[in-house]
């Protein structure tokens, strides 16, 4: 199902406080129902240049949940807010308008697809990653797929909304403060179930910060476990016009993320490590 | 009103072209549709710069946001002349609307061949040389040097009868010498601004943000400086200029046309709105019918060159 | 930190000078009073530039406002060589900070004329020479031929044992062959960059907006073109170079030292807040105490030229 | 008194409607106060920049009242909504940060400087001119100096709001539309009081369109009244430093506005028709 043609203006529903982020919703008109790990580009109608000229160019925002509403499609994005672009969005206000671009980019693939013996999902997340997660695991839960999710944080500020964004499933938590669940990094989480036999039969699905996901990759590589990765790299556009948001591929030379991705297949890219990406 | 205007012997609908390496037609297809052909924002398509062999393109990042526009260090990532006659040709032979293909060369022998390569396919309606390029035989950038670009059309222009346009760089003292030794080797257009010289730091490591060191900045941002090369080359050659340079409504395309362009491109623009050249388009049509009559028929014209301050 | 730099044989408290016709020290300290000469915001005053004759100006407008920068036509009004002399001169000797002539003349002839007239004087400092001008015997922008240069320079060492700083205009393809003609010729230093050629249309006439025809744009608009000419040139000279283009931050001072300007300045920022300067200079000692041991000390470097997009 | 160096950090406490116009008060802490003729560079802390990179710089307005609050000086602007400066000023919200610089620049000057026969004031305003001159005529009736006040409006939509800038004072209106007053310009109201005797030992302070300031500069000139004009031109900085509002002097060359003005003696000006400037 094709983005609609150029960008359309949606009204700002709702912005509130989720843990150590925001969640700004959007109604949406027109467009079609996207995808798990599919994206959008954003951009305020108000306020878009007023620091020092920036920002410019358009935000790539994951979905982070899509639920039909009065007149649309009420969309959901998590956002943190870093420079000028996601602090802007961060402080939209009911009413105000959003330019919006998408649905765009690959999706997660069903369990099935990545192996005919795949039978579960294991879903790892970190901050900021949390976003496509939630609808991701919401939409397994609708299938019945037995999902397990393991999530990590920096601390204190940034936990919180898990219960929110993934309540009634099983969640395993870890926070490099310790102040929740195990103390240090979810990939660790991860190490143990991989180590295990519980892994079996099931497909990894991370996202977060590029450290995070090149463990993800590393890991599941070494052992032969199908993974994709949700990545991010510098989106100029997001439709394949502007070549900026190249990742390089295990095979050399690149793929434009926003239409070979942003969704990846793990065994595929050389390194999560891309320079320059937002998280 | 009636906007088709006849660029280096092509009929084009209206003024609103795409820059080179702005657009992927093919992409942007995948990702809205047949949408895209049925209501194609462009009047002719400029394919992105392709190179003799295969390019991978630049180190990541590539891009970087600045005050009202971008640094680009793209690296023109390409499939090389074969791969796009085998891959790319066959999917933009559906374009509703004339394709220009964007060629660079590091010699005089990779243009000739890339131009021979294109000269007898009939998708091709014409080709635009990209001369932002050091000539590995001089050392030197053609488009900053009004002998290296005569030499390189007087090379090239015999292998042809598809109309030729030379993008100019503003990286250049007088772009209208430039300009005037492509129309005596035969050009039959020109097209600027391509990209300003740009860099970026970056303020962790104080290194170069870029993967490719520098890069070139484009839109709204070299607006004022491109009006003003578009200003200097229209008078001083008779064959139309393509006026490009972070225009980004009908009212910037209508000052780049009084400023002696006969069409605009529309590219960075296209990043923030993939439909962004159709509102520019219709804001240009609208902005022509409502100017007052006198203003609107006299539309060529020079915008100064004092630079004193 | 300590911030206090030499250039040019001046010893200035901090790399943060103005740029020339961005800011007149006697009009702002009749509308702010003495606190201005108290806290000024520069380590050394640049003049506006000064000709051989009184200057009028240009007509209005002599501005354009632009996407994150600005068009100025302003035309150079001066009091002249004996205005400033005696009108200004007297003045400008209450400066807490070092005080930097900027000349500009269409001839050697009136160069000469000019540079004679200060060499003398002991409240000049240094001199700066505008050469974004035509030579009148030429017809030949001076800063855009580094033969040219070379010539003025020539021409006017002789005259004076000040420093002289040469104001590179990047409106050129090689701004680094023309600053190491100006070192060869005996330039103490470089600062760059001027306005960049620009040019504004009026939407109801389609005819120039500025009075003056075309101007030069500055702001941070050109701030990335500005670092990539300040990363050409600082390589190709062993003296100091003044880095200057939409420097609003000292996170923007610091990519200029890290582009290897030695000393920063500060220019249509001054017409948003008259202490701007101020605040890049405590910024920059800020981002400087900051940055990473190595980075910090290891300030000169280069941030790349590729161009290919 | 010169004013503070540099620019500084003020609330916005109130913006309303006035007739076809708008008046926004800021809070200023530590402000001298301004006199009536005088101007402040002013740029909202947020939104600048949010049109195409525009405004960039700071936007010069009259200062329409000045009076001490509680917390500093309560200045008010009167604006017209003309581009995007204006336009985003016109929508500051209460609490909104403004920048501002000044006071700036040449006020008014009393009658009896003007000449020392003068004992009273005609003031000429046009539209968004009536700023300058609505604290002029408060604080020329808080010394007891004869005024009469001319006041022009293009039409319905921009009238009104006069009854509470100019209450107490004896006004004239004129109304292209003639829906009030006079049918016709503001200039033929002055016209009639100076070929009548009514006006001898009055001095003319007029601000408005330039067209409106040209007819008052002629007809004053003529006749020999001491006249000021409030004009304005597109100003970069406000305090001398870019050149850029240069207005012809009669004598040749050209002034800076900014310092050598606003308010002007009608005799010294070539033409109050300066292109480019706001209205
Ligand atoms: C597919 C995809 C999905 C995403 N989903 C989400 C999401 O759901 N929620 C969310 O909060 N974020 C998401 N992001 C990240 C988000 O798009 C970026 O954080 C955002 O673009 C940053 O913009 P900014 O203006 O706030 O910060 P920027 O100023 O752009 O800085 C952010 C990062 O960009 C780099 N940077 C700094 N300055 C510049 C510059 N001038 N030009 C270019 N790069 C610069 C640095 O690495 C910096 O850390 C996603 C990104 C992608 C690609
Ligand atoms: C001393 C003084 C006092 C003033 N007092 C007031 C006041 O009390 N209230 C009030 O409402 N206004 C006042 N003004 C006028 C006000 O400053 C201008 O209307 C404002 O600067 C316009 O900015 P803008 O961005 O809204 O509109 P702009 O886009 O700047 O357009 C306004 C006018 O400027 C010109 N213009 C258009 N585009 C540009 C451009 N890109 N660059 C430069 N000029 C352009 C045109 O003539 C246009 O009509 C005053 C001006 C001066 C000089
Ligand atoms: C990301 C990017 C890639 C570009 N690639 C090319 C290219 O391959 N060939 C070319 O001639 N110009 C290229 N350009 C230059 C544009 O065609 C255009 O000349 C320039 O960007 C100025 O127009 P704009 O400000 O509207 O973008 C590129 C520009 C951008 C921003
Ligand atoms: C209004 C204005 C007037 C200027 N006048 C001069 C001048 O007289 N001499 C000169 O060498 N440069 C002049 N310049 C150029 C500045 O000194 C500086 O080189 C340029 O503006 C880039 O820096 P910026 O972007 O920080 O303004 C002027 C710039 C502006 C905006
Ligand atoms: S973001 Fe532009 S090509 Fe991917
Ligand atoms: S506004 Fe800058 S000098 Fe007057």
């Amino acid at each position: 199902m094709p983005a609609p043609l150029g960008r359309r203006l949606c009204e700002i529903v709702e912005n509130r406080a989720v843990g150590g982020y925001r969640i700004f919703s959007a109604l949406d008109a027109i467009g079609p129902e996207p995808r798990a790990g599919q994206f959008f580009m954003l951009a305020a109608t108000d306020g878009w240049g007023q620091r020092d000229g920036r920002p410019y160019l358009p935000r790539a925002f994951s979905i982070a949940e899509a639920q039909p509403a009065e007149g649309g499609l009420r969309l959901d994005f998590l956002v943190e807010a870093v420079g000028p672009g996601t602090e802007r969005l961060a402080a939209m206000r009911r009413g105000e308008g959003l330019w919006v671009t998408g649905p765009l980019g690959r999706p997660f693939s069903p369990p099935s697809e990545l192996g005919a013996e795949i039978a579960g999902a294991i879903l790892v997340g970190g901050g900021i990653g949390l976003a496509p997660l939630a609808i991701w695991r919401r939409q397994l839960a609708d299938v019945g797929m037995p999902t397990r999710t393991l999530i990590g944080f920096r601390d204190r500020e940034h936990a919180g909304g898990v219960e929110e964004l993934f309540s009634c499933s099983e969640v395993r938590l870890a926070s490099e403060d310790g102040h929740v669940g195990h103390r240090g990094y979810v990939t660790d989480l991860l190490a143990v179930l991989l180590k295990g036999d519980s892994a079996r039969g099931a497909a990894v699905y991370a996202c977060g910060p590029p450290g995070m996901l090149e463990a993800v990759r590393a890991m599941c590589g070494e052992r032969g476990v199908a993974a994709e990765l949700a990545m991010e790299a510098p989106m100029g556009c997001g439709f394949g016009a502007c070549f900026g948001c190249a990742v390089p591929l295990s095979k050399g030379g690149y793929m434009r993320l926003c239409v070979d991705g942003p969704v990846v297949n793990a065994a595929c890219i050389g390194t999560a490590l891309v320079p320059g990406s937002g998280h | 009103m009636a906007l088709s205007v006849d660029i280096a012997g092509l009929h084009l609908d209206h003024p609103v072209l795409n820059g080179s390496g702005t657009f992927d037609a093919i992409a942007a297809r995948k990702v809205f549709g047949d949408a895209l052909f049925e209501s194609f924002p462009f009047s002719a398509f400029v394919s992105k710069t392709i190179t003799l062999e295969p390019r991978d393109g630049n180190a990541p990042p590539r891009i970087f946001e600045t005050p009202s526009g971008m640094i680009n260090s793209i690296g023109l990532p390409n499939k090389g002349l074969e791969g796009f006659l085998d891959q790319d040709l066959p999917q933009l032979s559906a374009l509703p609307v004339p394709l220009i293909v964007s060629v660079m060369g590091s010699s005089h022998d990779e243009f000739r061949r890339l131009i021979a390569g294109l000269a007898d396919r009939a998708e091709v309606a014409a080709l635009e040389l990209n001369v932002s390029c050091p000539n590995v035989e001089s050392g030197l950038i053609v488009g900053q040097q009004p002998d290296e670009t005569r030499a390189l059309l007087d090379a090239v222009r015999p292998l042809t009868s598809k109309p030729l346009i030379v993008k100019l760089t503003p990286n250049v003292a007088e772009p209208e010498a430039v300009a005037a030794a492509a129309e005596r080797s035969g050009a039959d257009a020109v097209s600027l601004i391509n990209t300003l010289e740009a860099s970026a730091v970056n303020p962790a490591t104080l290194t170069p943000w870029l993967g490719g060191g520098g890069g070139g900045l484009s839109g709204p941002a070299v607006r004022p400086h491109a009006l003003a090369q578009v200003g200097r080359v229209a008078p001083a050659v008779s064959i139309p200029v393509i006026g490009m340079g972070g225009i980004e409504s009908g009212a910037h395309a209508l000052a780049f046309m009084a400023a002696g362009a006969a069409a605009i491109a529309v590219g960075t623009a296209n990043f923030r709105d993939p439909m962004a050249a159709s509102r520019v388009r219709t804001e240009l049509s609208e902005a022509l019918a409502a100017a007052p009559p006198g203003v609107a028929s006299e539309l060529v014209g020079g915008t100064g060159e004092s630079t004193s301050t």
